[in-house]
């Protein structure tokens, strides 16, 4: 497989647009693109921002791990994955992830993919600040998260 | 003993109060579990920070390992939560 | 739910980035976006064109009804889809699907169940051109796409 | 006797060569199956685009229907090949 994937770890908001014109740019190849972006929420006003902590190096090389899996799971023909690190404010994007195939479901199927690998396995840490100036300590890690992952293992 | 640069990130960071350090590890210290053991013995801040020792996740030169790798060679070992990116 | 879906069936091509934007903008409570780029491809070289046609009226009903479902049926936050018709060339966009909600999974899958019934349910077909200037033909329905649309059944 | 709009997509629309007409329907047909026995009656276009039946799609009012569906009071029948949008 020689599809190309892009990863970035970055302070700086992303734009969706560039980043699948990029990727499907001179292709008549490409059948079908699926884009993941993950935001901040709000909390229903109580959360003021995020914030991310990641691990330089190791960020980049297991989100690379993950996405070159992918392509040779899915048979994808590209993927882009941005992660953003750094003070976060709500509505704000947090992470993106973008899939090019012939077909629809291994587009599908990789974003989603990468995403639940990407929560388990990307070394990343969220620490919420509270709207009120106060801190509303670390976020939890879920359980949900690694039933997610699980469910790509052969065993299920 | 050997040298060996150690990483720390999120609670685990806080807890110890430092991001790195850099440590002489005596010999008997051969697995990542020895190394965990082996920390919490430096002071409170450790126990802390180690307390619940199972939740901590652990990675050799950038790459996830579990408890009962062999840290021999490594040139920089990460300790930290589960992750919550994404 | 009420839940904004947006439809449209048009010539022109679409604005990713700006229908994004127009279905997140402004809400903290958005977790997760996913979108469905359908793309034509131009089969190694041997197809000039596909030529869209619609059943102008029913294509907006049908595919309102599918949004609707699926916003019932995943809880999504908004929905938008964009089908185009008319003459398509390669590597040009097709179909857009954007779903919104709080976590992942539902949006990943209210844009899947979202295109498989689509591609079975919509009223539009696909004329070939050859890039050689001859006529390929109808495309025909593929039981694949049914096999798809029956997965979200009760009963398998 | 009742009067009904039909319109045909696709091959359909080909092979009868028009894509809309108002024909008057006998008090017989009654369903949408029976429309399609009624059309190809109607000359060798009809019989042509509406040969393999059951691969033939209807729509009442907009509204997907089985071939047994009632075609009383429709507006618009349309009839079409399967779809292959997206």
């Amino acid at each position: 497989m020689n599809a190309p994937v892009t990863v970035r770890v970055q302070r700086e908001d992303f734009d969706l647009a560039a980043e699948v014109a990029s990727l499907s740019r001179g292709r008549g190849d490409i059948g079908a693109v699926v884009t993941f972006s993950g935001l901040c929420r709000d909390e229903a006003g109580v959360l003021g921002a995020l914030e991310l902590e990641h691990y330089p190096g190791m960020a980049e090389a297991e989100i690379e791990r993950i996405c070159h899996e992918a392509v040779k799971r899915f048979g994808l023909q590209a993927t882009t994955a941005i992660h953003r690190y750094g003070k976060i404010m709500p509505g704000e994007n947090i992470v993106l992830v973008v899939t090019a195939s012939p077909h629809r479901q291994a587009a599908f199927d990789g974003a989603n993919f990468i995403m639940d690998f990407l929560k388990t396995s990307a070394p990343f840490w969220k620490k919420e600040h509270r709207a009120d100036g106060s801190t509303g300590g670390w976020v939890s890690a879920k359980d949900a998260d690694d039933t997610a992952r699980d469910r790509w293992s052969p065993k299920g | 003993m050997s040298t060996v640069s150690l990483v720390y990130f999120s609670w685990v960071r806080e807890r110890i109060g430092r991001g790195e350090e850099t440590l002489e590890l005596p010999a008997n210290v051969v697995t990542v579990a020895d190394l965990l053991a082996h920390l919490k013995t430096l002071g409170e801040q450790y126990e802390a920070a180690l307390e619940h020792q199972n939740v901590i996740r652990a990675a050799i030169n950038q790459e996830h390992v579990d408890h009962g790798e062999p840290i021999a060679g490594a040139r920089e070992i990460a300790l930290f939560p589960p992750m919550t990116g994404g």
